[in-house]
């Protein structure tokens, strides 16, 4: 099976070549790793190269097929590309997608103002709603000129984390 | 040695003071009572403590604030005393004043103690009556612009606006310019007011590279007061401190006598019982001024604990129950180093944003001269209402130097994940060299914000591996989805999309 | 303080102790390097050390004994040193010297000191020659049963034959009554014959209701040598330890000075370089006699690092880098209290048989004075190849009386599941009356086994409310396979037997 | 749903009779519990009752339907019975089944000695196979007098807990 995962701007094609017990010949791109790689725990997986010792942490990230991959202090976060991804790509590209114009809490919190409604003008910039968590308000803005179409929050509402609160066309 | 008088404690606290104060009481062979509100039904103080009872709604106000409610479990439980924790009702005059009353036992000062140093103002007064230096600066509240005005022009550029009734940061500003004075004091006084229904304010000379220290006090009923030396806290952010440590690296034993000293006076002004803290602001030529005190048990207590062998919950429960201090001043003892790190559920690289959610994992440190004092568990949904502090890593050992070594050595073995932490930011901390010196101020963490914030290093097969390791976990996955649609099933047609919706949301 | 030699260090251990020392190392700046077996590849020190090497397959004499290997992957990864840890290689002196052939710093003694104290008749004379009171018996290795006779007949009975190659309790056998002398030393002989390929024994008194006490020695190769005072090992099943302490509550100042002299002048009378300890054997008279040098770390090193305040193993580098001892007798004082519970995977309830398997909760004890040295972890499979020790819960306090309301404490929050633990165990010892009052000898287990071996009490709640939770979780297992089995599929006959299928083996 | 569960000599039936969020109502046999209980982790409840707060975790045992329970220090073996169960049972008393005739390990470990083949008269206390484990050899001992019909492994082997060693019939 090969599989393209994105990290950062880079996506590379990584391909399973032989596996004898926890010993793995993997191709990353045109590069050939041997690893002696197995699993620990739910989420862990030890591995060793070149005779060093990496502890790489795989956790599900909040979406489907994002990884979330921790190496000792360095975070990667990681998509899996396959048909599914590439189509909602273009379709973005192509502009029939809200991504870059909806505004999204990054962590659970609790509305505390919900400053626009559906229809009003914003501008880039201007704050649309403020979310309190644990004892601290942050303000989230427009991420764009335009027109409120959608606001699926309201005041006193919980939010989770990736929640969408308000989307500018 | 049993009680006499308290044998259940009623903890009106949450998080990792409940279950620190909950820990010392099973040790004493006292029962415990927990209180929790909507949202920490599953919190580990509630499942640790031998009683749990249902105070309120999730906001504060609603629950752990509710002064009646609390009483009211209090006098259920038949609990003889109650455990305020730190933050909450811990220095609230009200409630020590409700519980004498209802005849509790409030751990912690009388009401008179508390409200004679709540008040900042007060608290000056009491402190230049007793001797004790203070920053030059108003000695009564200061209502209008005029007044405040002639005050800043006696004492100089610069200097600090606070507000009478506050703390955490709220309605103080600095002024270093005589053009910024009218707005500062304009802005300080409308955020006093809608913070604390007060605008009144006082004006103090502001110290250029003040170091914040403080000293630990216990005082039992019988008129004994003893100081645990100091901690130095001046690694903050925000107001906020991040590490403690002590002994302070810049104190001498000097000026730790004479403190220490101050600090057994500012206790007695006010005769203070139980547990305390009198805050200092220092220069760096180790001037130092009285800054306010803390009726209450410190979120840093434990740095004090190790390197003077007390433990500063049990003493505070002896005392309630009405023992002596079974120590005087001359048999305590600093030994060695220990440095305290608090770690937040907060997002460092995205400007330090909270960051609830539910733990998926958790590695702790452990080993020679490791404490970690925390509450979350694997599975456990941190509340977006309360105070985003998992944990507190303390270490040891015999050298300052050494004792920075065993921290990075546990913040490297502490991992968790589900939640951002503050983790790799305090690594950071114990690698930079003001830190490593002994030589920061209260400035530090902002002098140093983007060496602090920069990324650690990875070898270069690091990203290599990564993807690796992803790529086997994903490709399990999708070979344990078509193990579980068995072949049998997959002829049909319905159980392809089936299969197809599983793996589009992938969650197994 | 960087070291001059030493960059990196090859552990010639696995499990705690392994995880242990490369603790010690990072916090030292000095780069780890694991070695294992077939059956340790996901074990904990594999993933802590900075490298890691295969050295062959499970059982130890394939693997952690083979010397030629592990130095080769000392060579392999540029290891300036080894550390053996305990057991395995650790009292070799082949492996040793096999060190010293290759340029590799040993972190340990010489092999003439592991020799000169690990054949027990040596180690007697040499301690006769230093005039450390040995128990009344044979000098020399006694090869002839008529030999034996002559003996006992002069030093009376009860006497304790041993093999003179031996440890652990083989080839041991206690005489009380002359009938049985013939019978008991021909099995001895017999054991340590197949044992140790070596039927030589010798004879010693026996010591009725005797202590176990040694004391922890470090000497560096500038002739300095201190003791870091006593442990008190007298909790012990069948020659093993179960729970150590210090100090010892049989201990006064006086005899404490008197056999840390000779502790001092036993390791001197070897040239000892490195971390030792000097095993006594006394009676409730406080006499003592020297029993045996052990060479190496101590699986409960931790109390004393704890009481004394020295990182046992950091001190070990040091020396083998070359370094004198940092502190001189007069600089080390005992403070406090500590105690140390061994953790076993083993089913106390059923003749204390090991239990290896896979862990599948761990919650680990944590707060004020508590340190648990472990390596397991959830999924982690214990292997059955090796010693069945989880973990050491290490915990410190002021005095003894708090310090075993503290390990009562730790033991309570201590939750393993997936394998049987002694932990229940451990807590009956904790509330013992011999152990609680401190008048406890090497019989005590075996003296209070009903009373160790009973239930602890639960209210009248707790059956009903176990059934309940049972019920819950069964209930919603079920309703999660019905979920998993959509209405599109349900139709078919073959899922019907797909769900019986999955119902009864019922595992999600 | 009622299920009916064992633990020791003891047959329960219990019913879920109403819940509202964490507050069960519970029948254990004829006796009524109002119980706050919420799972919290995978395998560990929270039960509040009368006021006092119990932690209850709940693992499934190394056999099907069997669990292993724990309140504070004090374990308890449950098993949930129903019809496949009792069948088993009848089966058993009927004496159809080998159950009380087999020796099995009680934990994992390797096989140092097998002192039997199939077709050896063996005496109940008889040490038939000798389990090596963590250092330690313990001794197996045939549970009643008989003939030995089954030994399904060989020395050298690694069993794991409750494996089938050797069948007495």
């Amino acid at each position: 099976m090969e599989l393209e995962l994105k990290v950062n701007d880079r996506t590379a094609k990584i391909r399973e070549l032989k596996r004898e017990g926890n010993i793995l010949t993997v191709a990353v791109d045109d590069k050939i790793f041997e690893v002696d790689l197995v699993k620990v725990g739910r989420r862990d997986y030890s591995v060793l190269y070149k005779g060093k010792s990496y502890n790489i942490g795989v956790i599900e990230g909040r979406e489907p097929k994002h990884y979330s991959v921790n190496t000792f202090y360095f975070g990667y976060d990681i998509e899996v590309v396959d048909a599914e991804t590439r189509y909602i790509e273009s379709r973005e590209q192509a502009g029939h997608h809200h991504a870059g114009s909806e505004v999204r809490s990054p962590m659970p919190g609790k509305v505390v103002k919900v400053l626009v409604k559906p229809g009003d003008a914003v501008e880039a910039g201007q704050t649309v709603v403020i979310v309190s968590a644990m004892k601290m308000e942050s303000e989230f803005k427009a991420p764009k000129s335009g027109v409120v179409s959608e606001v699926p929050v309201r005041e006193g509402d919980t939010v989770d984390g990736n929640q969408v609160m308000v989307v500018v066309d | 040695m049993e009680m006499k008088n308290i044998k259940k404690v009623l903890i009106a606290n949450r998080g990792e003071i409940a279950v620190r104060i909950m820990r010392s009481c099973r040790e004493m062979g006292i029962h415990t009572v927990a209180v929790f509100s909507d949202a920490d039904r599953t919190a580990l103080h509630v499942r640790y403590a031998g009683e749990a009872y249902h105070i309120g709604a999730a906001p504060s106000a609603e629950s752990y604030l509710n002064i009646e409610k609390i009483i009211e479990v209090a006098k259920l439980s038949k609990s003889e005393a109650i455990h305020p924790g730190y933050g909450f009702l811990s220095e609230n005059a009200t409630f020590s004043r409700r519980c004498r009353e209802e005849g509790i036992i409030f751990i912690g000062p009388s009401p008179e103690a508390i409200e004679g140093m709540g008040d900042k103002i007060t608290a000056r007064k009491t402190m230049i009556a007793a001797g004790v230096p203070v920053v030059p600066g108003t000695t009564e509240k200061v209502s209008t612009e005029d007044e405040a005005l002639n005050i800043i022009a006696e004492i100089g550029l610069p200097v600090m606006i606070k507000a009478s009734a506050g703390g955490g940061g709220k309605g103080m500003r600095l002024v270093k310019k005589e053009s910024d004075i009218v707005s500062s004091l304009r802005a300080a006084r409308s955020e006093a007011k809608s913070a604390f229904g007060d605008d009144s304010i006082y004006i103090e000379k502001y110290i250029e590279s003040p170091h914040h220290i403080e000293f630990q006090v216990l005082a039992d009923r019988f008129g004994n007061t003893v100081h645990l030396f100091e901690r130095e806290c001046s690694v903050q952010r925000r107001h906020q401190k991040v590490v403690e440590e002590t002994p302070s690296p810049v104190m001498t034993p000097e000026v730790r006598k004479i403190m220490g000293d101050y600090a057994v006076a500012a206790a007695k002004a006010v005769n203070y019982e139980g547990a305390g803290t009198i805050e200092f602001i220092m220069d760096d030529n180790l001037n130092f001024y009285f800054l306010e005190m803390n009726t209450r048990l410190q979120v840093e207590h434990p740095i004090t604990e190790r390197v003077v062998g007390v433990d500063l919950v049990k003493e505070q429960i002896r005392i309630a129950d009405g023992r002596a201090l079974p120590f005087r001043q001359e048999d305590l003892h600093q030994t060695g180093h220990a440095i305290e790190c608090r770690i937040y559920a907060e997002d460092t690289d995205n400007n330090f944003m909270p960051n609830p959610g539910t733990i998926t994992h958790i590695t702790e440190p452990h080993g020679l001269g490791i404490r970690c004092d925390g509450y979350v568990y694997p599975g456990y949904t941190i509340p977006i209402y309360y105070d985003p502090m998992i944990s507190k890593l303390i270490v040891w050992d015999k050298s300052r130097q050494e004792a920075i070594s065993r921290m990075k050595r546990a913040l490297y073995e502490y991992k968790i994940t589900g939640v951002k932490t503050s983790i790799k930011f305090l690594e950071r901390i114990m690698d930079a060299v003001e830190f490593r010196e002994g030589r920061y101020n209260t400035h530090f963490i902002e002098n140093n914000l983007k060496y602090l914030l920069s990324d650690t290093e990875c070898d270069m097969y690091c990203e290599d591996l990564a993807l690796i390791a992803t790529y086997i976990e994903h490709k399990e996955k999708i070979e344990k989805i078509e193990q579980t649609i068995s072949p049998a099933t997959v002829r049909h047609g319905s159980d392809w999309k089936h299969y197809g919706r599983r793996y589009g949301s992938l969650r197994l």
